[in-house]
């Protein structure tokens, strides 16, 4: 097993988890979101990980080849990371504009 | 045939939806709703009663999503279906001259029959349940024209509440039985079974206004329209007796809950419920200013005895109750008429603000006398002869609650009854200006009076008429010829009581009434040929708080009602509500927690 | 030559082409949905026929192709979202932009319904995720913004759980394929299985709005225009509430389903209470989805036991899409102010509380006949309780919108009245072709 | 048969009417000795009434208002054809105590009716007292009637009667109870102090016959000596056996029980006399507790004994 890697992933989505929990500043919360993100991404890749293992490229060795799927899945779920943060980052802007800070004023709730 | 019946009355529903005029609706309304009469009529022949034939078939299978709904006649649904339908195109014909303007009255109002024809045919408890619910919505776009929110809101929920204790009754039995279709259920006295009986009971029961479930009924009587709320009162609630009938009598409910209970405890229960909807509603009538919402007391008192004949059970109570059911539909439909007819000329519901109606409008004064007499159950109509009946049966099982409550109230009665007469169309005469209502209006009260005058004299036409129902249902009838019932211990004799009754009064009317002489202004009674405006305006009616004395006492103990409980109970329930909206503080970082604790309780329920 | 890979990718690729085609962008949009309406009734025709497809895209078979599987539900699913669509976007009035979110949104939607791969899924879930956090910012006053971003750092917290629950499959089954990872659940060591199971289901939970995964619900339903808050209960919500149900039937066992119940009636009652109270119009609709949405939970939570439970779910789910849509599209100002708006209204509401002609009332009769199979009495109850509550709620909902108020805008209530005529029509369309043949026949 | 019996009718509702009007004079005459005065002749009730009866009324107040005199003669003559009179059976095998019970309700909404038409405030508050005093004494009054037809297992007062003949009702425990409930029940259906609140003369100008002259209140003379029988008689047969001594059907038992029947009937008026010439007046929601309260209580209490001895 690959400690190492586990202990990061959770780590990261920890930290992720509890800036989206306990910060109040909307900037600080997307950017713990995207650390969140990268988290996960790094688990589907230590997923597919063979130690040793080369790149999937067909050259004959089969048996080291390092899980393809997950690298691929990581590459979509990196664009659509990539995707969200740049709507969220103009969600902040409007919302800046619109209010003059990045926390929430408490108008809407219950 | 009896497609066509449907076909006829829905094209006839979704034709005038899209009339404006309310004129031309009444008309369609009135033909389209002959219609299930018709049916009605000609289904008599087979229940015992001679009568003209078109051959309506009496039963249909549809076939709905995969699933077949049985529709048939029976003889109780018969005698249900005489009532209801027969109360229809009297209303029509009224409606033609109240309604300027087709408001959503018509269609709707046809949509209702459809319901109703449809759950007095249902042959199985999908069909029931489609037709008791399209019922309940049709229905409830009636009381929303009227646009009062008491009204909305308690006829919504309480429709609501009926509509799901019916359908989890019919789960339970379907749970147990495995089975909708009425013919093929055979019910075993267990625990589920009993729940199911209850529940549907208490289902049908808030239709019927009975005592703690008919908090809906005030706010909804005293709001709709006037020609709705004669078919709600009078028709719309037999539906829902039809089905308490049909749950406890038919199904056989009542054999099931005494097997169970080993006694008649829980009938009894329902004969109590009834008694005190009788007593109470009778107090909080004659307390009412609202003429409207005193004829919806009235209502509530009236149905209690039903409710009382159905908990005896015995073939006198039930003949009793029958009988009273459908007094109930004509004298209340006349009652609600000729309260729409009064507004409609004068366009005040409040007792005290009316007076003096009668002299101008005598001939719907004289319809409204007429069906007051019977809901006093004068034993000069048919009223009495279904209260005779219901107290019999009471005192000869030796009720010794129940008795004297029913009659007590049988007594309050005459309270309220003084209460429509003096305050609204006798006293002081404070309406000089109106005319007579419009001849439809008249024609359809009278339409309506008719049968309680023919089952004043020959109650036995009646007893025939419920014959084949209450053997079917295993109940048994009394004996009885035209105009004589019989029980075990004693008889009473229209006839006799007619007769007895021409005899003394006709000498006594040739003596006083056919005089010439002067007819004295009413205002010089009280006020000693003074002129009008020596005292200012000073009401003379005293009609205002009529009832002081007595209400004074009554009333701290009537304060605590139901209607007041459930008031408490939506307060308490919104209370709760803005408490648990709370949860939703409107910060992400909140929600985020309750994500992830969300995720740690299932991960924990689902690995330990 | 109908295939479920052309509704995915038509409107797919017609929203890349957005840019180009400025001008005429909203009959171009419309057009395009049509087409996809009118491909969803084919399929839908073609898998009641035929009996369920299954597709391969990109020429791998499984585990490891891209797959596509539509049975009778899913195809129902994905006609209803497509027709709403439809009807709702008549309603849109701005620039191609939203547009192509709109496309967007509709195609993750339908994505959901017919995908057969989880990894698909997810993606699926992101566009129609991501392109409704637009639209529902499209408003862009502050509370629009605002239940956005409350949106997207809940969808997106969400949608990572469902990543690392997949990543946890695809550990243990290396495989993708959601008949494939079904045939072998079994086989996962069973903590692994359950982590994965709560992770997707906490994941897809946040879309689906079930309880208390569901905080995003009243504040972007509030913020966002009447037609985007209509989208959300007939687009996303739907797709995951099915992709749910899929969920379910993967992980085929008594405790998941159980669960579900346990979760459906919490969120049932917590959105049916909220609501009770609830004087903002559009949060008291969104309150009241949460709960119907319970319910949906509900009746899917019968699926291994009664054959009642399918029908009583798509009969709920009909009912709800098609009557809340319609009652949020003529939501957003005072009283109904018309004739079209006030039936509207009426019919909605009866629709939901289960009255016929309706498909609620098909719906409510289906999940207490389900209920009785199972004699589960104390959900009966808690549906009781909860019928009652809502059906208070709606009326002082129709009381409070009787008031003159503003004229109707018929751009509204016109899709608004089509989409609730579908309920009824759902409802009444076999009684009415029966009594027809019966008049023919007599 | 059909005429005898007609015949019979005629002549006993002559009877009842005639010693209604002497009752009337006899009461009056016993007050003014209660009171220490000479008081009028006991005939003087006949003398009221022809007096009245042949004057004439030019005035109208329209028909309803004479339906009052209607329903209420109807009322009182029905009510007297279908109670036994001194055992004689007249119409009451073809009705029972609940078609008794209600057909002395009729006067009262003939009242209402007339009282409504005559617009007279005053008659309205009369008959609204009427209404309420109604109300209230009939719930211990039905309570025990009640009592009586479990004991007796039947609603037909000529049966209750008839199961008399070997011990009059009053004779078993729990009915003298019941007897005593009724009785001051009576006292309220008769009008008499302390419950002749309706009428009130002092107060409202006697109420519902505020507006009544001439013919009409001749008329309402005879409906008053007409509930005087009535009530008196109800009383006599549910609790005392309906004065019925022979039962061999020989002229003179007839005579015998009529003899009877008068005594009682008369004792039964002279105790209400006596009552009401030592109360004063109720109010009418003094008399509405007192009814409700304490009499409705003492009659509960002796249906429930009487429950408790048929069942067991």
């Amino acid at each position: 097993m690959m400690w190492p890697e586990y202990i990061t992933v959770a780590a990261l989505i920890s930290i992720g988890l509890y800036g989206v929990m306990a910060k109040k500043n909307l900037m600080k919360i997307f950017i713990a979101l995207s650390l969140m993100e990268t988290g996960v991404n790094l688990l589907l890749i230590t997923i597919g990980y063979i130690p040793g293992g080369t790149a999937p490229i067909e050259n004959g060795n089969f048996a080291k080849y390092v899980d393809p799927l997950p690298q691929a899945l990581v590459l979509t779920a990196i664009v659509i990371g990539l995707s969200v943060t740049a709507l969220a980052l103009t969600l902040l802007i409007w919302y800046h504009s619109k209010t003059g800070t990045l926390e929430y004023r408490r108008g809407m709730r219950w | 045939m009896l497609e066509l019946i449907f076909a006829v009355l829905l094209i006839a529903a979704f034709a005038t939806l899209f009339i404006k005029s309310g004129r031309i609706a009444a008309i369609i309304s009135l033909i389209a709703s002959a219609m299930p009469l018709i049916a009605v009529m000609d289904w008599a022949n087979d229940f015992g009663i001679k009568a003209f034939s078109f051959g309506v078939e009496n039963s249909m299978d549809f076939s709905i999503a995969g699933i077949t709904m049985h529709l048939s006649i029976t003889s109780f649904a018969w005698f249900f279906a005489v009532m209801v339908f027969s109360l229809l195109p009297p209303i029509f014909l009224f409606s033609y001259s109240f309604f300027e303007k087709n408001n959503g009255f018509f269609p709707f109002m046809l949509f209702l029959i459809t319901a109703v024809f449809g759950i007095l045919l249902a042959s199985d408890f999908l069909t029931l349940f489609f037709f008791w619910e399209l019922m309940a919505a049709s229905s409830f776009i009636l009381v929303y024209i009227s646009r009062d929110k008491k009204a909305i809101m308690s006829y919504l929920a309480f429709s609501v509440l009926s509509a799901v204790l019916i359908l989890v009754g019919i789960a339970l039995l379907y749970s147990q039985s495995g089975t909708l279709i009425f013919s093929d259920i055979v019910l075993n006295a267990d625990k589920v079974t009993v729940s199911a009986i209850i529940l549907m009971v208490a289902g049908f029961a808030v239709k019927s206004a009975l005592m703690p479930l008919h908090a809906w009924a005030p706010f909804v009587y005293s709001k709709a329209d006037e020609p709705f709320v004669a078919f709600l009162s009078g028709g719309l609630s037999k539906v829902g007796y039809y089905g308490m009938f049909f749950m406890l009598f038919a199904l056989p409910g009542a054999k099931i809950l005494h097997q169970y209970f080993n006694s008649g405890v829980a009938t009894y229960l329902l004969a109590v419920i009834g008694a005190i909807s009788a007593f109470i509603g009778t107090l909080l009538a004659f307390m009412e200013d609202d003429l409207r919402k005193l004829l919806a007391y009235s209502s509530i008192a009236q149905l209690g005895y039903i409710a009382v004949g159905f908990g005896i059970g015995s073939s006198l109570a039930m003949a009793g109750a029958l009988f009273q059911a459908f007094n109930h539909a004509f004298f209340k439909s006349v009652l609600f008429l000729a309260a729409g007819a009064v507004a409609y000329r004068t366009g005040k519901w409040k007792i005290s603000e009316l007076g003096g109606v009668g002299y101008k409008m005598p001939f719907t004064f004289m319809a409204a006398l007429f069906a007051i007499f019977a809901l006093a159950a004068i034993p000069i109509t048919s009223g009495f002869a279904a209260k005779w009946l219901l107290y019999e049966a009471a005192v000869s099982n030796k009720y010794i609650f129940i008795t004297p409550i029913m009659l007590i109230a049988g007594v309050g009665a005459f309270l309220y009854s003084f209460r429509i007469l003096y305050g609204v169309f006798l006293g002081e005469n404070r309406h000089d200006d109106i005319k007579e209502a419009p001849l439809p209006m008249i024609a359809g009260m009278f339409l309506l009076v008719l049968p309680l005058i023919i089952f004043l004299i020959f109650p036995g036409y009646m007893l025939d008429m419920m014959h084949s129902a209450l053997v079917d249902a295993g109940i048994g009838t009394i004996s009885h010829t035209n105009y004589v019932i019989r029980t075990g211990t004693a008889s009473y004799n229209t006839l006799a009581v007619v007769i007895g009754m021409m005899v003394v009064m006709i000498p006594a009317f040739l003596i006083y009434v056919l005089r010439k002489q002067k007819k004295v202004d009413f205002k010089d009674n009280f006020l000693a040929g003074e002129p009008y405006e020596f005292y200012g305006y000073i009401s003379m009616h005293a009609a205002n708080n009529f009832y002081k004395p007595i209400e004074d006492v009554i009333m701290p103990y009537l304060r605590k009602g139901a209607i007041s409980f459930y008031t408490a109970l939506y307060n308490a329930m919104g209370r709760v509500s803005d408490a648990s909206r709370k949860i939703y503080t409107g910060l992400s970082q909140d929600y985020t927690i309750y994500i992830i604790i969300f995720f740690f309780i299932i991960v924990g329920w689902l690995i330990w | 030559m109908v295939t479920p890979v052309l509704m995915i990718a038509i409107p797919l690729l017609a929203a890349f082409l957005m840019p180009l085609i400025k001008k005429a962008h909203r009959y171009f949009t419309f057009s395009i949905l049509l087409l996809n309406a009118i491909l969803s009734v084919l399929l839908f025709a073609k898998v009641y026929n035929d009996g369920a497809i299954y597709e391969t895209i990109a020429g791998f078979s499984p585990p490891v192709g891209i797959y596509l599987a539509v049975d009778n539900l899913s195809a129902l699913l994905a006609l209803i979202i497509n027709l709403f669509a439809t009807i709702n976007f008549v309603t849109s009035k701005k620039d191609f932009k939203f547009s192509m979110l709109y496309l967007l949104g509709v195609t993750g939607a339908t994505g959901i319904v017919l995908t057969g791969d989880i990894f698909n899924m997810f993606v699926f879930f992101e566009i129609t995720a991501v392109a409704s956090y637009a639209l529902v910012a499209s408003k862009k006053d502050e509370k629009a913004v605002e239940g956005s971003i409350k949106y997207m750092i809940l969808g997106s917290v969400g949608s990572s759980f469902m990543l690392i629950g997949i990543a946890i499959i695809y550990s243990q089954l290396k495989s993708l394929n959601l008949y494939d990872i079904a045939a072998r659940i079994s086989s996962m060591d069973p903590k692994m299985m359950w982590l994965s199971f709560s992770f997707l289901l906490t994941g897809i939970g946040v879309e689906a709005e079930l309880f208390p995964l569901n905080g995003w619900v009243p504040d972007a339903y509030e913020g966002a225009s009447s037609n985007i808050a209509s989208f959300l209960s007939f687009g996303p919500s739907k797709a995951s509430i099915y992709a749910i149900a899929r969920l379910l039937i993967i992980f085929s066992m008594s405790r998941t389903y159980e669960l579900a119940l346990y979760v459906g009636i919490a969120t049932l009652l917590i959105g049916e209470v909220a609501a009770f109270m609830q004087k903002n119009e559009k949060r008291m609709l969104a309150y009241s989805s949460i709960g119907q949405m319970g319910l949906i939970l509900i009746a899917f939570s019968l699926i291994k036991d009664t054959s009642y439970a399918i029908p009583a779910a798509f009969f709920i789910i009909v009912s709800h899409a098609s009557a809340k849509s319609s009652l949020f599209l003529i939501s957003g100002k005072k009283g109904f102010g018309g004739i079209t708006s006030k039936y509207v209204g009426l019919a909605g509401v009866l629709s939901l509380i289960g009255m016929p002609p309706m498909a609620g009332f098909w719906g409510k009769w289906y999940l207490l006949m389900g209920i009785a199979d199972e004699k589960m009495w104390a959900v009966a109850a808690v549906i009781i309780f909860s019928a009652v509550i809502e059906a208070i709620y709606f009326a002082r909902y129709l009381h409070k919108n009787l008031g003159e108020g503003e004229s109707e805008d018929l751009g509204y209530s016109i899709p608004a009245a089509v989409m609730v005529s579908v309920s009824i029509v759902m409802g009444i369309l076999p009684l009415i072709y029966n009594m027809a043949g019966g008049v023919l026949n007599a | 048969m059909v005429v005898e019996k007609i015949a019979v009718i005629a002549l006993y509702t002559t009877i009842a009417m005639f010693v209604g009007i002497l009752f009337m004079g006899v009461g009056r005459k016993i007050v003014a000795r209660v009171h220490n005065r000479v008081g009028p002749p006991v005939y003087q009730g006949f003398i009221d009434i022809a007096k009245l009866l042949t004057k004439k009324t030019n005035i109208s107040h329209g028909w309803i208002y004479d339906l009052a005199l209607l329903f209420s003669m109807t009322g009182i003559m029905l009510t007297i054809l279908f109670l036994p009179i001194g055992g004689v059976k007249l119409l009451s095998m073809e009705g029972d105590a609940f078609l008794v019970l209600y057909l002395l309700a009729i006067p009262a909404l003939g009242f209402a009716l007339g009282a409504g038409a005559s617009g007279n405030p005053n008659a309205a508050i009369g008959v609204m007292r009427a209404l309420v005093m109604m109300l209230s004494y009939e719930l211990p009054f039905v309570i025990t009637l009640i009592a009586l037809m479990i004991y007796y297992d039947t609603s037909s007062i000529a049966q209750i009667v008839e199961m008399q003949h070997a011990k009059w009702a009053i004779m078993i425990p729990p009915f003298v109870l019941a007897a005593a409930v009724a009785d001051m029940a009576l006292q309220g259906m008769l009008m008499e102090a302390p419950f002749d609140i309706p009428t009130a003369p002092h107060e409202i100008a006697s109420g519902p016959m505020a507006e009544f002259g001439g013919k009409h209140l001749g008329a309402l003379m005879i409906y008053k000596a007409g509930t005087i029988v009535a009530y008196t008689t109800l009383f006599v047969d549910l609790f005392l056996g309906g004065g019925v001594v022979m039962h061999d059907g020989s002229v003179l038992a007839y005579l015998a029980n009529f003899a009877v029947w008068f005594i009682l009937i008369f004792l039964v008026f002279t105790l209400s006399l006596l009552i009401n010439t030592s109360f004063p007046r109720f109010r009418i929601e003094q008399a509405f507790k007192f009814y409700w309260k304490y009499e409705a209580l003492l009659a509960f209490i002796s249906l429930i004994w009487v429950y408790l001895m048929v069942i067991s």
